[in-house]
């Protein structure tokens, strides 16, 4: 374990230089391609040159490098790896506010909607993987089948606008109408996010942010559940006399989910994507609304800003998820 | 320890013998033990051929036997040229082939060829047997002429045994065992002297394995043939092979004729080898020497010193752990053996 | 296991066990016209067809074939592991001491695996879960057979793997299958088939995987145990030299049939199937150095596509028109043996 | 030789892993190729999914084949029916811009799927030229590209091409192409260079080998052959994730922009009023990009089951 662990520390510092180092190069290349985005941050109307100029030596946009096309700008990359290690994160252009001030209030709100997320995806998508691996081509499994596929086939944003106009709008609107009901549960069919009700307003938010994940691990766990059932340790374990519950639960279960924690890790990118795009739908002040209005507004400064330290957050979940890997898996730790 | 391990071994003198169509000398094959965190760096040598010396005459069938990882495999693979020697030399027909160039290789592979272990991944399912046997020919485009090619295929399929109007179909029409006739035909194409046999039967089932190993005897006497015949299986060697060398750890520990390696094995590791075959004769139950060894073979990575067997022979004195046996004829063994105290002793037979 | 043990135990299940009334005279285990049937999308394989055996305290039955013959379906149907569907027990008595197993509840007969009858597979890797340490899963065992803590079944795993001969067991009662050698892990196989002293171990090709000298190794701890402990073995497997080391009688199957029943010295001394003697005569021997080899024409049949008759006939050497047409059934042969040949005199004798 | 898994050695008619089979019954030649087709016309799905790919590309490039007024034409459009529901005479309604949203959905086919292929194709050339590389030659090469797409694999995809596009303003057919390529090429490699490796490690390119062949004729003519399965899988399934890929990004305002035709336009435009209730704005571009999708899906979903029996 203690190898297995460091080499995956040591790994880990080359592959955090260079995602940061694609990042900045990538917005380098964009700025070198398309100009400034200081230039494109006021559209039709700009200020005078000398403001423009001031703002951009403000925000370190004034490096000649930039004129340069696909020039890396190595010197730039290593000043900003020093602010970064000193939590600098660089500003929004519009208000100057360092991007970790709006994060630290937007955090809580995503954590709450990626744990709705993350709880609903795993406990539902690993009870219907296994339920449909068990019963494979049995009715139930070509139901999950079915439904999957086509939930795959639906990206977030599509079932985020029209969960919030068929469910949000027209079943929240006649559920919220009934005087029977408390007010909390209308609250549970949201079009937008309240924060009265900061749990609640979140479910529905979550679901959908939750949605193709949850295709994705049943069909994970059901796969890696039928290839599992074949082993032949399976068929050692019922020989042993374990009862079928046992052989299930503990002898076919925790050999499958080994994949399905590996897809978690993953899952983590797809989340944060999601959350972008869900949280700008259902108006949730949270870190991906955020990114979403900055893409609206074209402020780079908060979409580079925010995306290099979701970047962090993904690598080190992985990390995380990586060692709970080995812990599920002693082939891995011993090899 | 490294360094003893090239010290040449003493072997009949038979000289640079037109008789000899393989003349191996000191063959080595180390694997590098890699590991690295971004760049693998190799710390340490898995051993799997140390120091090999021996020589196939022509005509000849000589059988390599030993256990799983005693480097038998990559010793096939060295004649080959499918992995490079660390170091020793290799000569095949008085050519050395150890250094040749992709080009002066692929000459050198019309006079040795190969047939593999499993039916089912030695033949590529894309293709079809027509396509399959005549790869030679389309590698070697002056061996046989574009327009023959097809007949000279149907024809090897006739000599395997198989029905030549089948060179349409595909490998997995086929059984395991006509699928190793297919490979036995593609290594017959280019008409080679020597044919390495890698574990040629030992996928197959026994009365399967039957049919080929009769296939492989025929042809011998059709095509004037030398075998080199590796096995696990020292029953089906013993019926095929002139002359054996028993592999341990990378090394011969001993080689000579049928009858002397099987009547009369001097070396500890192929008596208990040979005394673990089972016979299928139920009248010798309890009637047979039986050497049962304690312990695993050691890892290859790192080799006891001395004799490499010495962990596990009931014989083994100090002078095993400080000198390793050099592969020669001793006062006790009329053929070469790798063992200081190496003595006849009959395995295989009833005892009373 | 003896049946004082299991009444000192605690639990529902176990409570099941003691309720069936074994027969102690009958024989350890019978099995009477075997039939097991796996549905394919090709048509339905008769994978066992009718297979009867007996036996008995301390005796070893070897099941001979080659591969696809049903041997190992044979084996699971016994256990009652096969997994149902695609197979089906389609007919037959499988007999414990008596008692049917095919009519016992399955809660009850899942406690007969492992104490009554247990099994040893061909691979070991793949048999053993690469996620528990070995002493785990030997310890478990003990855990839901018995009233057992972790740590009771723990020392009880150590003791074991010790009995069959793995050093250090106590440091090794905590490594994972991937950390043993091929021969190792098969010992532990053999450990996790003797917790609980059955009286039956089926070992289905238990050395197949294994070189020679470590096979040596492994039978000989296995016929070891088996005395000491006057188990009943079911041997497995396709190679004959190993089975004239052990069996006391044979059985050979042949593309889902039992073909030739005999005490292992007639069957290798004269065969009454032309089967047996066409294997007989096709594997070389370590002791002699033979002629060319008598192997065996053709190839075995596709189990969904049987051939009519006789399903030996296009392999074999005597057969006539009428193995075409009928299928010979198992004639009684004086010597207490039978053999599914019309011709079994001409086989004999020739 | 050995007695594998029982159920295989009896369900076996020449697959690996099965024992010694009968003789081959079928006196019919058919490579695996021949095979998998013949696995998938019996297969329904097939057909459906086939069917609605083929309208899909049909209406990408001949979008006049199935639609009379082209959005494009401003004169086709009156900005007096804008929002206007279905009715019998125009079933799909009209769009914010007062188009058919029948036309509108027609011609907005073209750009969602021209940067799936677009991005598929550079990806997949990318994937396996680098891929067999890798996977062949191995060594350092190897090690180079695995680092590099580890680093890639270091940043989620969306988030990427967030930042990528937010920077760049010039937003094409190409420019949108190239950044789902500039993302996407690595997972492909990996599948490739995996591919590759077990293809390398089989008996018949040592057999290759052993006969003379070079290394260009064993990949020309064993490896590639032999590794492909996967990448049309993938190939085909990524045609689908790309449409939906192409239509978030243009969602979140950094894909096309106006005044260009596309789904994920339409359903950017029509994701407001929907709310107010004019609900066919949005679900008719939304079922659009979700069959577009599902169709894809669902024949690399076939394919797969055909082109590789123990995936099933």
């Amino acid at each position: 374990m203690g190898r297995y662990l460091i080499r995956r520390l040591l790994q880990f510092i080359p592959v955090l230089l260079g995602a940061l180092f694609l990042l900045h190069y990538m917005t380098v290349v964009g700025i070198q391609i398309s100009g400034d985005p200081v230039r494109a941050l006021f559209g039709d109307n700009p200020p005078p040159e000398s403001v423009l100029a001031a703002m951009r030596a403000d925000y370190g946009l004034d490096n000649p490098c930039l004129d340069r096309r696909f020039d890396p700008c190595v010197a730039m990359f290593v000043e900003r790896l020093g602010q970064y290690a000193t939590g600098d994160f660089g500003i929004d252009l519009r208000q100057g506010r360092p991007i970790t001030e709006h994060l630290g209030e937007r955090f809580p709100t995503t954590m709450r909607l990626a744990l709705i997320a993350v709880v609903f995806e795993t406990v539902l998508g690993i009870a219907l993987g296994v339920l449909a691996g068990l019963r494979k081509d049995r009715f139930v499994d070509n139901l999950v089948r079915a439904s999957t596929v086509l939930l795959i086939a639906f990206p977030v944003f599509i079932i985020g606008t029209l969960i919030q106009v068929y469910v949000g709008v027209k079943l929240g609107n006649w559920i919220r109408g009934q005087d029977s009901m408390p007010d909390w549960f209308g609250q549970m069919f949201t079009v937008t996010y309240s924060a009265d009700y900061p749990w609640l307003s979140l479910i529905l938010p979550g679901l959908v942010l939750g949605a193709f994940s949850l295709a994705a691990i049943a069909r994970l766990t059901r796969t890696s559940v039928i290839e599992n059932l074949r082993a032949d340790y399976v068929r050692t374990a019922k020989a042993k006399g374990m009862p079928g519950t046992r052989v299930v639960g503990v002898h076919t279960l925790r050999n499958s989910l080994i994949p399905v924690v590996t897809y978690i890790g993953f899952d983590i990118g797809n989340l944060m994507a999601g959350a972008v795009v869900t949280e700008g739908i259902f108006g949730v002040p949270g870190i991906g609304q955020f990114v979403f209005q900055g893409t609206q507004n074209k402020d780079a400064g908060i979409v580079v800003g925010t995306v290099t330290i979701l970047v962090l957050v993904y690598l080190i979940f992985n990390l995380v998820v990586d060692l709970l890997y080995a812990v599920l898996d002693p082939r891995i730790r011993y090899d | 320890m490294t360094t003893e391990a090239s010290r040449p071994v003493e072997q009949p003198a038979l000289g640079e013998s037109a008789e000899n169509v393989i003349e191996v000398t000191d063959l080595v094959k180390y694997f590098p033990l890699t590991r690295g965190i971004l760049f693998k760096r190799t710390i340490g040598q898995v051993r799997a051929v140390d120091g090999i010396s021996l020589q196939l005459r022509r005509g000849e069938t000589l059988g390599v036997v030993g256990e799983s990882g005693c480097g038998k495999s990559t010793f096939g693979r060295l004649l080959m040229g499918l992995e490079r020697p660390t170091s020793g030399s290799i000569r095949l027909l008085g050519q050395e082939t150890s250094r040749l160039n992709s080009t002066e290789l692929r000459r050198m592979r019309r006079n040795i060829q190969i047939v593999l272990q499993d039916p089912y991944s030695s033949l590529d399912p894309r293709m079809t047997v027509g396509d399959i046997v005549g790869e030679p020919f389309d590698v070697h485009a002056d061996v046989v002429p574009r327009k023959g090619r097809r007949k000279a295929v149907q024809d090897l399929l006739d000599v395997v045994g198989l029905n030549p109007d089948h060179i349409n179909r595909y490998p997995h029409q086929f059984s395991g065992g006509q699928r190793q006739r297919i490979g036995v035909a593609r290594a017959l194409a280019l008409k080679p002297e020597v044919i390495v046999c890698d574990e040629p039967v030992s996928a197959l089932d026994v009365s399967v394995q039957a049919q080929v190993v009769n296939l492989f005897e025929k042809l011998q006497d059709e095509f004037d043939l030398s075998y080199i015949f590796i096995a696990h299986d020292l029953s089906v060697v013993r019926h095929i092979a002139d002359r054996v060398a028993v592999m341990y750890l990378g090394k011969v520990v001993e080689i000579g004729t049928e009858k002397e390696i099987y009547e009369e094995p001097t070396h500890p590791y192929t008596q208990a080898l040979l005394s673990a075959v089972p016979v299928p004769d139920p009248e010798l139950r309890g009637h047979r020497d039986q050497i049962v060894l304690e312990g695993d073979v050691p890892s290859p990575a790192n080799p006891p010193s001395g004799c490499r067997f010495r962990t596990r022979c009931w014989k083994a004195e100090e002078i095993c752990a400080e000198q390793e046996p050099p592969l020669e004829e001793r006062s006790d063994s009329a053929h070469p053996s790798a063992c200081h105290f190496a003595k006849v002793r009959d395995v295989i037979h009833a005892v009373e | 296991m003896s049946e004082s043990v299991i009444a000192s135990q605690r639990g529902i299940d176990v409570a099941a066990l003691q309720r069936v009334h074994f027969d102690r005279d009958a024989p350890l285990l019978e099995v009477d016209d075997l039939h097991v049937e796996f549905h394919t999308r090709d048509g339905t394989a008769k994978a066992v067809n009718g297979v009867s055996f007996t036996l008995h305290e301390g005796e070893t039955l070897g099941i001979l074939g080659e591969s696809g013959c049903g041997k190992s379906v044979t084996a699971q149907a016994i256990m009652g592991i096969l997994d149902i569907p695609p197979a089906r027990v389609a007919g037959g008595k499988i007999l414990f001491r008596g008692v049917d197993l095919q009519k016992m509840e399955e809660k009850t007969r899942r406690h007969i695996r492992a104490n009554k009858i247990a099994m040893i597979f061909q691979d070991a890797l793949s048999a053993l879960n690469p996620v528990f340490t070995v002493g785990w899963q030997l310890g478990e065992i003990y855990r839901k057979h018995t009233e057992a803590s972790r740590s009771q079944a723990k020392a009880k795993a150590v003791e074991l793997l010790d009995l069959v001969g793995i050093p250090a067991a106590k440091e090794r009662v905590n490594s994972f299958p991937h950390q043993f050698s091929g021969g190792m892990r098969q010992r532990v196989m053999i450990a996790m088939a003797l917790a609980l002293e059955p009286d039956i171990i089926i070992a289905d090709e238990p050395t197949t995987a294994l070189d020679v000298t470590v096979q040596a190794q492994v039978m000989k701890l296995l016929s070891d145990l088996q005395q000491d402990y006057r188990m009943g073995l079911i041997l497995i497997t396709h190679d004959m030299a190993v089975m004239a080391d052990v069996a006391d009688k044979i059985c050979v199957m042949y593309a889902g049939n039992a073909v030739e029943q005999a005490d292992v010295h007639q069957i290798y001394s004269r065969p009454a199937h032309p089967y047996s003697k066409g294997l007989l005569e096709s594997i070389p021997r370590v002791d002699m150095k033979g002629q060319e080899l008598a192997a065996i024409k053709g190839l075995p049949p596709v189990l969904v596509d049987p051939p009519p008759g006789c399903p030996f006939h296009p392999r074999c050497t005597f057969a006539r028109e009428r193995c075409q047409e009928e299928k010979p059934e198992l004639y009684d042969v004086p010597g207490d043996r039978r053999s599914a040949c019309f011709f079994w005199e001409e086989v004999i004798s020739s | 030789m050995t007695d594998p898994h029982s159920l295989e050695g009896i369900l076996s008619k020449g697959e690996p892993g099965g024992s010694e089979p009968g003789p081959a019954a079928k006196e019919r030649s058919r490579s695996l190729t021949a095979d998998a087709i013949y696995e998938l016309v019996r297969n329904p799905v097939f057909w459906v999914a086939g069917t609605l790919v083929v309208i899909v590309l049909t209406m990408a490039v001949v979008p006049g084949l199935w639609a009379n007024q082209d959005p494009n034409v401003s004169a086709e459009c009156d900005i007096q029916l804008a929002q206007r529901s279905p009715s019998w005479d125009r079933p799909f309604g009209y769009t914010t811009q007062g188009c058919s949203m029948w036309g509108a959905v027609v011609y907005g086919t073209r750009n969602s799927v021209f940067v799936a292929i677009a991005g598929t194709a550079a990806i997949a050339v990318i994937a396996i030229t680098l891929g067999v590389i890798a996977g062949f030659y191995g060594r350092w090469i190897d090690s180079v590209l695995s680092r590099i797409t580890d680093i890639f694999f270091g940043l989620p995809f969306i988030l990427g091409a967030i930042i990528l596009l937010t920077i760049l303003t010039t937003r094409t057919v190409w420019t949108i192409s190239a950044v789902i390529t500039v993302f996407l090429w690595p997972q492909m490699t990996r599948i490739m260079r995996g591919a590759t490796i077990a293809t390398k490690q089989r008996d018949f390119v040592d057999a290759a080998r052993a006969v003379g062949a070079s290394n260009f004729r064993i990949i020309r003519k064993h490896i590639i052959p032999n590794s492909l399965a996967p990448v049309i899988v993938i190939g085909t399934i990524n045609l689908g994730q790309l449409i939906a890929i192409e239509s978030t990004l243009t969602f979140l305002g950094i894909g096309f922009q106006p005044p260009t035709v596309s789904w994920g336009l339409l359903i950017q435009a029509g994701a407001g009023p929907a709310l107010g209730g004019t609900t066919h704005l949005l679900w008719i571009p939304c079922a659009f990009v979700v069959i577009a999708t599902l169709s894809f899906i669902l024949l690399g979903d076939v394919l797969r089951d055909a082109l590789d029996p123990r995936m099933r």
